[in-house]
């Protein structure tokens, strides 16, 4: 048990699978599958498994590694397709009409126990446009047929690869590069925390905090601040966005009667919405709030984007007035 | 006219619709529309001009094959046909897609002859005969375009979408470009396990002007992976004529561009369509990467659904977009009394043989269509399986 | 003023917008751009205006016609990209990434006058799988410097269609086929129908209904049932989806208390999902309720897609129960 | 070996390191690190092997554009240079991307060269060089490095995306392969409005690997459209080497496929450059459609960013995944004294007015510097702008 760091975290998750299962199989662009863990170790799934489970190298083409990852997963194989940050929605369409889709159109007879490990940036400054994005997990979300997890620490983030990789069906793992530098024990034996299964990060009972991914992150660092200001938050990182444990969340605004959600995605249409809507719908009488990144693309410069993101300090700022 | 390296190259112009005229024998559907005007036996050498990917001799393919060959290309046809009469004559109710693949057996049977039983093959909309060809189950498709129960899909697909994993079946499917993407997929997937399978795309003329139909072949050439892309050019895609939608004659030339060993067939023969897979499974079974195949050939009936087709009546006419008489050209060169011809010349079978084959295909498709018929309807609620493995979503429609 | 088809209207809208403007340019795939009126009038957009404003057909190459499009909208040509209706999201990283990004990153310099004409199946039995879908609009909302509507009838559909010719930015209209029958009197001459203002179809007090496209059909259907049965209902059809006229929809839900939206879109992350969350937060204390298609593809079967799709009895059961 | 029945056909493997390490005339900046052993005048032999495709002399371009392309690839070098120099001194608190172009000068200048004001560039994340040689202000493009009011976005982009409408620069672009979309959009877009404008699309070698760089090629050849590809063929995909990602030797065999006429071109020699592009132009403007030009190159730095890179050390050393003999071998082929050496042998210019341009050069890019370190910062709230023409959208961060 030691901290490592999230892309190691989840290339131990890949290792200890693939050493249980002969044909696991992986695509990748540029992201070479090596990592060195703090205390020296070493994983270089291409030198441990070598052509063709883990190709060297692979070219700028995502849509191979969704498309061609599926026509593997249909054949038996199971399949991780990495597809690089910058391009969460590269694949969208065959996510959309094939991958969610073929298990239900053939009536059960597809398996397609695929894994999609996306990347995502997260919001950043210098990066700007296409580079600075997050939130697209919602969008896969709304896609039938398609579990979406997305882990806010090394610790989440090996507990739920291993769990999409024994999952029968496609898994869209989103990994925000964000979380890689947050400091978790991270045990080297395998182990699974399920989909669908939310982490109370802390309980309370003045108001109820939503978030998971960078989002997760910033409430974090917002509760030194909220408990000097004497609020109880209870904290809950749903994790999975697809199964949405929904009634961990609910039962907590029961008891609390407030609900913030902070999500580094959009306002409109993001998991915060869904969130919301079924909150609304369940806990009638609930006071509710989103806190979320504006409808527009992430600009470069640094005044302008961390101005734009949800952090700690806004959190605490609007925790104040919903308890106020 | 592009150069084919590898293989001897045989791409070749299609031949006009003028010498495809001739009046050539013909089996009774064929007679009901076609024009057909008498039985001329065909000779050895009419039949075979030589390997040079347009018009095959029979030398060399095994009896059985040969059989083989001929009663699938009749089981598609008819049991297509059969379909359709049932669609035009109104009294089961018949709904939803129906993309007939009539005329183009002959690409489907001549490749899958080519193929092993545990091969991949991975298809579109237009795949009945890819089915058939692969051993899919008629009563099982019959029932699936009655959406009944006992359907392949359990009625959840329809004609478009009929899968047969269990038969390397991937699954026709409703978009057009993902199969050259899940059959490259395939072909990595026999790598990792260790076998010489094969996986096979099929896509109409219109699939390759499209970034997965590039993709999957790029990456089987970057891998080397066991590939073969057939392009079942039938030269329209719904109503687009091809030739408004690329600049190539031959579509086989992108082959060129990717390095891939490439040739242009004629669909029209099922022995040429073999003989030039077999060299493509050759070269994936060792090793040797990716084959692109075009087939030049047509089909008899509309785009999908019965505009222009009568009942009784072979093919369907008065369309839009095309000229009947070409309709008329391609169905005078249709692969299944040619090759029947071949068959009665070089006494593989009597004619009278090959009548009782047609005759018991036609009673098998027959039956196939009455089990569909009694077969049980699905259950209203069935659709909230089978999204997830092993749960049910919601049935959110009933808002309280 | 006559009832016109749906196809027809926004023909009729199209080509009086490429009377007025000589390079408007359409570039579509096998829906040839012709149409007749009841009355016997013949639209032939391409035998009016010729190559290569409206090229003679195009191949099936959904990412050109959008991708291109956006080329030649970003040069000053206002371009229309009429995407065929199995594949509503083959172009979405390109809308996400490219369409709806360039005005901004580029700190406003790039106009992007280009509307995508998306055609949409709705629920229909027999096509299953990839061919009776509905929703994918909410996933284009959910995209900065993007503009959705979503016309319910010919009427509306001609008067958007100029509206989003006219607009600078990127719109998407998302035509689903079963409006087309829909019997409305549609003007000879040009109009705009403004994007982001809502219709009220019908006064009420007892409850709001919201629906758009197909749903709106449905609700539409249900009326003559509703006022048998003596339920005042408030219907409001918002036709845009981004911008959503949410305050149309706040004020109805202030005045009845109660609101229902019907989507034949997905329950999770759905449009019904934003507008109940955005109603949750305005109007503290209204009754919410959605009926979505399940999170499951679209059936062939009959009995099941039929079951599965929000229509006039399944309203008019829901409302009965929701102000019994 | 690829054939180009069309235009001659010039393609040319790369010569191997070992011709191109030879003791050359080199700039300042070069006798920094590149290991330069002398000054050797070229003669007219040396520097003119013949028109094809690898190495061109001089003879037929006018002076003016002679030194046009002298100056202009002294300009981006340099300004990357000093940007770069800006960024180790980190007193700029600069940051954010930067995609360095520096030794791909040549192929941006001297496809420019051949290029009209009024034709259109679509770029790629490195496109500095496309910028400079299209026209781009350089004070605008410091104060979009330094995120700052003045620049050419308005701080909203960065390095990776700037653009200038005005002057047909389409944008540089954070995403591998649009624009050979937006590139054929803009020559349909010159069809539409009745002008004889082209459309240059520039990538890198991994760009041909994906479904847009096959529909914009592919349709501008079915529309014949007005539109260049040029492949800015480095030999890396970040670190990935080319060879891993592609089967093909030359890149441009990719032409072959879709009927386009296609080039292998040096693309460290200018002239080289310049002569394939016009051309390539010639074509477009006589509506006969598009053409595909590789371009064989080298970045001296890394992919993004300063590893490897030193403060008044030319060229980033010690990277992983490439050797330094590799880039040194690639640095003594330079482009920038290779024209330097030929406008003097060939009497253009004496030694002296080629430093003389070269300062003025440095000095006019040190001045832009200056101009970005003291333009206004942005404001916080200017982001909610520009997502619609005329509306802001709310600062939904704030929940409450
Ligand atoms: C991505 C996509 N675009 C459009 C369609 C609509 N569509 C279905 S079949 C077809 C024509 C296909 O032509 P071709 O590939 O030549 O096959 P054929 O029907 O001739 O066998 C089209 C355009 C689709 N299914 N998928
Ligand atoms: C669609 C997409 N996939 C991946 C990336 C990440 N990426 C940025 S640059 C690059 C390498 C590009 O290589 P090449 O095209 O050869 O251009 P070079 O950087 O060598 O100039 C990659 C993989 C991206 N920007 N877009
Ligand atoms: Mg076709
Ligand atoms: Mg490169």
């Amino acid at each position: 048990m030691a901290p490592k760091p999230g892309n190691y975290a989840v290339l131990e998750a890949i290792q200890h699978e693939m050493r249980r299962d002969p044909h696991l199989t992986m695509l990748y662009e540029y992201q070479r599958p090596t990592a060195v863990s703090p205390t020296g170790t070493v994983i270089d799934l291409h030198a441990e498994f070598g052509e063709p489970r883990i190709p060297d190298w692979g070219p700028i083409d995502e849509e191979w590694f969704v498309g061609g990852g599926a026509g593997i997963a249909m054949t038996g194989v199971r399949t991780i397709a990495r597809v690089p940050s910058m391009c969460t929605l590269r694949c969208f369409e065959l996510v959309f009409n094939q991958v969610g889709k073929l298990r239900h159109m053939t009536g059960g007879q597809v398996n397609m126990p695929l894994v999609i490990w996306q990347d995502a940036s997260g919001r950043r400054p210098g990066s700007a446009g296409q580079h600075a994005d997050a939130g697209q997990e919602a969008l896969y979300a709304a896609i039938p047929g398609i579990k979406v997890v997305v882990p806010a620490n090394p610790h989440d983030a090996k507990g739920l690869m291993i769990a999409a990789l024994r999952d029968p069906d496609p898994v869209i793992f989103f990994h925000y590069s964000g979380i890689n530098s947050v400091s978790v024990d991270v045990p080297d034996e395998g182990y699974v925390i399920p989909i669908g299964e939310a982490a109370i990060r802390q309980e309370g009972t003045d108001i109820t905090l939503v978030g998971y991914g960078p989002a997760a992150i910033e409430i974090n660092k917002s509760l030194p601040d909220l408990a000097a200001a004497g609020i109880s938050a209870e904290v809950i990182d749903p994790r999975s966005i697809k199964p949405l444990p929904i009634e961990a969340i609910n039962a907590s605004v029961r008891k609390t009667g407030k609900l913030l959600v902070v999500d580094h995605g959009h306002e409109t249409l993001g998991t915060a919405s869904e969130i919301i809507a079924r909150v609304a719908m369940a806990v009638p009488g609930a006071k509710l709030a989103r806190s979320t990144f504006p409808d527009a693309p992430p600009p470069g410069a640094a005044e302008m984007i961390t101005w734009m993101t949800p952090d700690a300090p806004k959190i605490v700022d609007a925790v104040r007035k919903m308890v106020a | 006219m592009p150069r084919d390296e590898i293989d001897g190259g045989r791409t070749e112009h299609l031949p006009g619709g003028a010498e495809a005229k001739g009046g050539l024998s013909r089996r009774s559907f064929l007679q009901i529309a076609a024009g057909a005007t008498g039985a001329a036996m065909a000779t050895k050498a009419t039949v075979a001009r030589a390997g040079n990917g347009w018009s095959m001799g029979l030398e060399g393919v095994p009896r059985e094959k040969l059989l083989w060959m001929y009663e699938t290309m009749l089981k598609s046809r008819w049991w297509e046909e059969e379909m359709k009469e049932a669609f035009l004559a109104g009294k089961d109710g018949l709904y939803g897609a129906f993309h007939i693949s009539i005329g183009e057996e002959a690409s489907a049977v001549g490749v899958m002859a080519a193929l092993r039983e545990d091969d991949y093959i991975a298809s579109n909309h237009r795949g009945h005969a890819h089915l058939v060809a692969k051993g899919g189950d008629i009563d099982k498709m019959s029932g699936e375009l009655f959406f009944r129960s006992n359907g392949y899909n359990l009625g959840f697909g329809g004609s478009m979408h009929i899968t047969d994993v269990s038969k390397g079946i991937l699954g026709m499917n409703g978009i057009i470009g993902p199969q050259y993407l899940f059959a490259a997929g395939a072909g990595y997937s026999a790598k990792v396990r260790g076998t010489d399978q094969v996986a096979v795309a099929f896509g109409g003329d219109g699939s390759v002007n499209n970034g997965w139909y590039y993709s999957g072949l790029r990456n089987a050439a970057l891998y080397k992976l066991p590939m073969i892309a057939v392009i079942e050019n039938n030269g329209y895609q719904i109503s687009m004529p091809q030739a408004r939608t690329n600049n190539l004659v031959n579509l086989s030339q992108l082959g060129a561009g990717m390095d891939i060993p490439h040739e242009t067939v004629n669909g029209m023969d099922v022995l040429a369509v073999y003989a030039v897979t077999q060299r493509a499974v050759a070269r994936a079974r060792r090793g040797d990467g990716p084959t692109l195949i075009e087939a030049k050939n047509y089909r008899y009936y509309d785009h999908s659904g019965l505009a222009g087709a009568k009942p009784g009546v072979f093919g369907a006419f008065g369309l839009p977009y095309r000229s009947d008489s070409e309709n008329r050209a391609w169905m005078a060169e249709d692969p299944i009394p040619k090759l029947r011809r071949q068959l009665v010349a070089n006494a593989i079978l009597t004619d009278e043989e090959a009548t009782q084959i047609e005759d018991a295909v036609r009673a098998r498709v027959l039956q196939s269509l009455d089990t569909a018929r009694n077969a049980a309807r699905v259950a209203h609620d069935a659709a909230l399986s089978h999204v997830f493995a092993d749960t049910k979503v919601p049935a959110s429609q009933f808002a309280v």
